[in-house]
């Protein structure tokens, strides 16, 4: 056990600070809101070339080529915290599509697509869920109907952010209908402008249109642009999610939420007294906070057993599951000590954080429930991680 | 010995459902909630013609003077249908102030008015219920009313509003008084308006006739009663929604209501609302026949109702899936109201706190 | 809404009350623990002679031969609470053979068996649950084979309360191996002296031995006393958990826990502070009191519904699940108000209320888990209560 | 940066592991409590024979001066195997109260005789942990000890305790002084013993060499990191006794593992007591390397990991179902272990209101 992080990478943090000394008045103060600003594809050209993001893409296809190393990756993310600088680009084009290429696409493939993509040129989105199939995702049915060397596309997809902003799509079509339903489905790129394509925003219970609608009316996409092969989509999307994965449930956004929860509680009265004089709220908090250390500790264990290759079995599996539902209950903590405060939401008056709270309480119930629901998680969860059984097929009625 | 509803309280109960049916389906509630509307004139005056606004009011006022558990029902159903339309305030709690501490005066001038229809009235007591925010609160002198008061139910368009001073003394504001600004607050539950109240030397009449810290008390009861209601109505609407929804989809080629998990969401759903009912029941039939109850068991329908609502707003939307977080099902509607109710007029962990209190197990701050 | 009692019903308390101030010195002191105790017989001949035991049982079986009036029951209850006094017997003979019988036995069976199961002259134990069928019920195993006029019986039966006490027991087998499994069980009333029974107490987590095993081994018992019939039992068995159900999860019950507790928060001290006065405790109190006024009221609403024949519905199904939590959450908020006194046990110096707060939630959460689990209770508020549909059959591997 | 066990850490786990598999399977333990014997001698001579009561004492001692991870990682083990057997008092808080306050000649005495496990040493200081019982607490004048203490840990057949005064202060008594009457009390947990003792001027040495105020918190904060890891351990066993069972016992045709609302039960149970072990171990390495961390750390770990645990000792009692009711699998000793756990040296709503305190959100009381 030893937090510190050893001369090797305090020489490395100590060089990241000097980059933030010298270039963090470059940081974009506009980023856009679907595809990224003037000024924020410039930050990340530039942190592409100090290693600051993109760091262990090959340098062939845009990247900067660094051996990966958790532990600067870590520190990169500290120093930008710290400074309260953003890091550079994250959608779901670098964070999804530019691993899958790596790992499965073909040489002509990434020398298309990576570099735009890093550099924030070309935007993606995901087309993955469909309205019939959520947590049964593999049982989708767009289809991809062979005519010469392309195919013709009919279909519907919903969760799709940045639809309506994107150039391509990363896209689960059933080429092989009469294959079992794992075996029938390939991984296609195509572009969003191509005919027949067209995008609807789909509003959340938030009250914005944070996804939208996809619908496919004979849309033609040449076959060449499968990933790795007729039918293997299933397994090429699987890869793909384990990206997805890692991202969710940061355990240091629970932390910074529950700062702010603090100093709400500080700030913040009812008939004169201070809401962290309310020892039921206070009790509460406490709970949380022991909640919060145990997820940002645990996010350490994670982080060396990954930084020495172990494999942290079960720990890893329950990330998710655990961080969405603290997020969520921190966010609840909040609206509930604000009062009627806590219930303002859009443009009221006497609203606290612009309403963050009560957006954040909704959208991460969203989280937990889409897109790998918590039924999901569990199911993984006690079966790859306590190897209990499946659930066993229904008999035919 | 009889728990349950009369016949005429099945009845009731039952026209005013088929009415919301008819006139407050979601498409309805949608529109309202997307033009802002949070008095739905259509169905202001679908209710009013089956009598609702009366419900309280004295039948020397033209009313019916029911019971307040009567008025629990149609609150029930307010909330199952989350409609977009007056009632706590207008119907209820306004009716009590002025029967309670108005002059014979200003019933015969308000009652009859209200108990039609005719005229709407808001309250503004949150200060008194739920605790004052820094800088709220209404001072009176002289005739005249000065502050603010946040969160004052269903006063947007009031004719009237009833509105609780510092002192706890209860006091009559004309909705277009001079000096008196009413500012929109927007919350989660767009079928529903929150108003802030500006008082600058407004003149106001005080209602003084009777026991005013009493009346108010008992309007605080009542409110507290109807949303408790209004979030049973809403929850059993989302509990149904949820097995219906669970009946039809289908995932790994079964219905998802098959699968043990989502079964158990739902009795664990129906297990925790229903006995609510029976609280609810109880409380307002408490605020009839047994006053000495009524406070305890109003602020305990109230905090435990919203506790349980929470719970039913939350695992329905999870039945649901990705579905019940879009506008599409407008599922949201319901949670919202929920959310909503949760914080109005005491929150649950103030109530419990008020429920010691009454009893004598904790000190009043 | 009407919670006075009116008239007929107020005199009717009155003759309780008359009863109680003539006769309330004649109630035992001691109660026998698994066979009554002799002063209990004549306390239940008592009060079966004054209607209040067996009080809707026909006269001609032993009983007092009352119309059914849930309300007068109610008030002979409230009453003998309130003056502390036992009410009449209270085992399984009562409350699950009697009604049994009443419904589906023959005339002799009747004349032969209810009359000194009600004086407390015989005493009955329940034969259901077998080690490999708890919420399973109907895949029981235990078998009784033709032999001539009789059975003869092999098997083992679980959680029999006082099987070690019992005359005669109540017992499903399994009569015909070739039916379907709910439909080759039989109910077999027979002699717990009959030879090849064995009795082994089965100690629980409470440290005592609340039930037992029953091991058979060839034992003959003639098929005449089969109770409605061959391959009736699992449908005789059904009518007759019917009443248990009704029995456990008893509102009052939870009432008088909970007024324990109040008065326990009052007395106790830590560093000289009383527990009533420690808001996070007084938290808690609050949430149970209203979850004890809701199922209070709960009750009351279903004895109302009961006594005009109405069916209650869902709101019956939730009783059991909801009490027994209650019963049990209560238990823990006074072990955990009690600090280290709160999980002292046995005969411990310093022990409150004779340890029973920890045996009470130890045995509640038995009650949970066993004799029909949370889980069955689920399933039965989804399936009968919300019309959800049944798991699938599994497919066959 | 590396936060794991290192090598020798996680060897010497499993080597306490393996030992206790051997010598604290599930039959020796139910016969230890059958017979009142908390501390098994054959446990206890097993665990000196790994060298596991020097841990905490310095080298120069005997010992082998670990670190509280290390210690941590065999009470977590010591939970797991619900092994009767002393530990936390004699091997931990014993150690660190004379190596901290102790004079040297103190030291000598008894460091190297605790190392060995050729003495053992109870620790009395509920008082100060988690508050005093009415009529509790001890006086110290002129090297004499009056009063009573409660619920001293391993102090049953201790040659010396250490004892805490009402003032804060630390004594040693020796096990036979004169005056001394200990009364042993028994909680549902038959695997670890609990004494009154009462001091009718009792003779004792100061233990006031170093800071007493400050040993007593590290002696209270290693206490209940250690108590956290026990839970952990006894836990950990609970889930995957369940998961076990569960993929045994058949019942409508199906292992019961194989229902989705068994799995989801395990699967919860994982995911909530997991992080425990994170939280542990930062709060045992601060106790090291971060004293200024270490008291809330450790509260935390004993309060969340308490609240956890007991999700996981009913959750895992369910899905034995009536089984798990039952003294056959003697399931019901980790419930117990737990059980105990969360209440010695500060329940968990005690802890949150101080970890409160410690951050300066709460007044101390």
């Amino acid at each position: 056990m030893d937090l510190a992080y050893g001369p090797e990478y305090e020489a490395f943090r100590a060089e990241v600070r000097d980059f933030i000394q010298k270039h963090g008045d470059k940081a974009p103060k506009r980023f856009g809101v679907s595809r990224p600003s003037e000024e924020s594809i410039a930050w990340q050209k530039l942190l592409i070339e100090h290693g600051y993001a993109a760091r262990t893409i090959p340098k062939e296809y845009g990247g900067y080529g660094a051996e990966p190393d958790i532990l600067k990756s870590r520190i990169i993310a500290e120093e930008f915290t710290l400074a309260k600088l953003p890091m550079g680009l994250a959608n779901q084009g670098i964070s999804m599509l530019v691993p899958t290429l790596l790992e499965l696409g073909t040489e002509e493939q990434k020398k298309k697509w990576i570099e735009p993509t890093l550099k924030g040129e070309v935007v993606w989105c995901q087309g993955y869920s469909e309205p019939g199939s959520g947590s049964d995702l593999a049982s989708l049915q767009t289809r991809a109907k062979e005519d010469g060397d392309d195919f013709i596309i009919n279909g519907q997809k919903i969760w799709t952010s940045t639809a309506h902003a994107a150039d391509m799509i990363f896209c689960l079509v059933r080429t092989e209908p009469d294959a079992k339903k794992h075996e029938g489905i390939s991984y296609l790129i195509f572009s969003m402008k191509t005919p027949g394509i067209e995008v609807r925003p789909l509003k959340t219970m938030t009250g914005h249109a944070e996804f939208n609608e996809v619908f496919f009316t004979d849309v033609r996409v040449p076959q060449k642009d499968i990933v790795a092969g007729r039918g293997q989509g299933w397994y090429v999307a699987n890869a793909t999610l384990k990206h997805e994965r890692g991202m969710l449930g940061d355990p240091n956004q629970a932390g910074t939420r529950l700062k702010e929860i603090v100093d709400l509680m500080h700030e913040e009265t009812v008939d004169g007294m201070r809401l962290i004089d309310h020892p039921v709220y206070r009790d509460r908090l406490m709970q949380l906070q022991a909640r919060v250390f145990a997820m940002q500790f645990h996010g350490l264990r994670l982080l060396t057993a990954t930084s020495k290759k172990e494999d942290p079995g079960i720990a890893r599996l329950i990330v998710k599951l655990q961080g969405c539902e603290l997020n969520h209950q921190l966010a609840a903590l909040a609206i509930d000590a604000l009062g009627e405060i806590g219930v303002l939401y859009g443009n009221s008056p006497h609203l606290r954080a612009h309403g963050s709270w009560q957006h954040r309480y909704m959208f991460d119930l969203g989280l937990i429930i889409g897109g790998g629901t918590a039924q999901i998680q569990k199911n993984i969860i006690s079966e790859r991680g306590l190897g209990m059984p499946r659930e066993p097929k229904p008999a035919k009625a | 010995m009889e728990f349950g509803l009369s016949e005429d309280q099945k009845l009731l109960q039952e026209s005013v459902r088929g009415t919301l049916e008819k006139v407050s389906p979601l498409e309805r509630v949608r529109a309202a909630a997307e033009k802002g509307e949070t008095e739905a004139a259509d169905i202001a005056q679908a209710l009013a013609d089956l009598g609702v606004f009366g419900m309280m009011v004295p039948e020397r006022h033209g009313g019916m003077g029911m019971a307040l558990l009567d008025a629990a029902l149609v609150a029930e159903m307010l909330g199952r249908h989350v409609a977009p339309a007056g009632f706590i305030a207008t119907a209820v709690m306004a009716p009590l102030a002025i029967a309670g501490a108005g002059s014979e005066a200003q019933q015969e001038k308000w009652l009859p008015k209200l108990a039609s229809g005719e005229a709407k009235a808001g309250v503004a007591i949150a200060e008194a219920a739920s605790g004052a925010r820094e800088g709220a609160g209404v001072t009176a002198s002289g005739g005249k009313l000065n502050g603010k008061s946040l969160f004052a139910l269903e006063a947007e368009n009031a004719d009237i509003i009833v509105v609780a001073d510092k002192a706890g003394a209860l006091h009559l504001v004309s909705g277009d008084a001079k000096g008196l600004t009413r500012i929109q607050l927007t919350s989660i539950d767009l079928t529903r308006g929150l108003t802030e109240l500006q008082f600058d030397n407004v003149e106001a009449e005080a209602l003084s006739s009777g026991d005013a810290a009493a009346t108010l008390r008992r309007m605080v009861d009542a409110g507290r009663v109807m949303l408790a209601a209004d979030t049973l109505g809403a929850g059993w609407m989302m509990i149904e929604k949820a097995v219906a929804y669970a009946g039809e989809r289908k995932q790994f080629n079964r219905v998802i209501g098959s699968f043990q998990a989502v079964k158990h969401m739902c009795a664990e759903m129906a297990a925790e609302l229903e006995p609510c009912r029976s609280l609810i029941w109880y409380a307002a039939h408490a605020f009839d026949a047994m006053p000495e109850e009524a406070g305890l068991m109003a602020a305990h329908a109230k905090a435990h109702t919203a506790e349980m609502g929470r719970f039913v707003a939350r695992t329905a939307t999870e039945v649901h899936g990705g579905m019940g977080f879009t506008d599409l099902l407008g599922l949201h509607y319901w949670f919202k109201r929920i959310g909503l109710d949760r914080q109005l007029l005491g929150s649950p962990e103030r109530l419990r706190h008020e429920a010691a209190v009454l009893q004598g197990w904790a000190a009043a701050d």
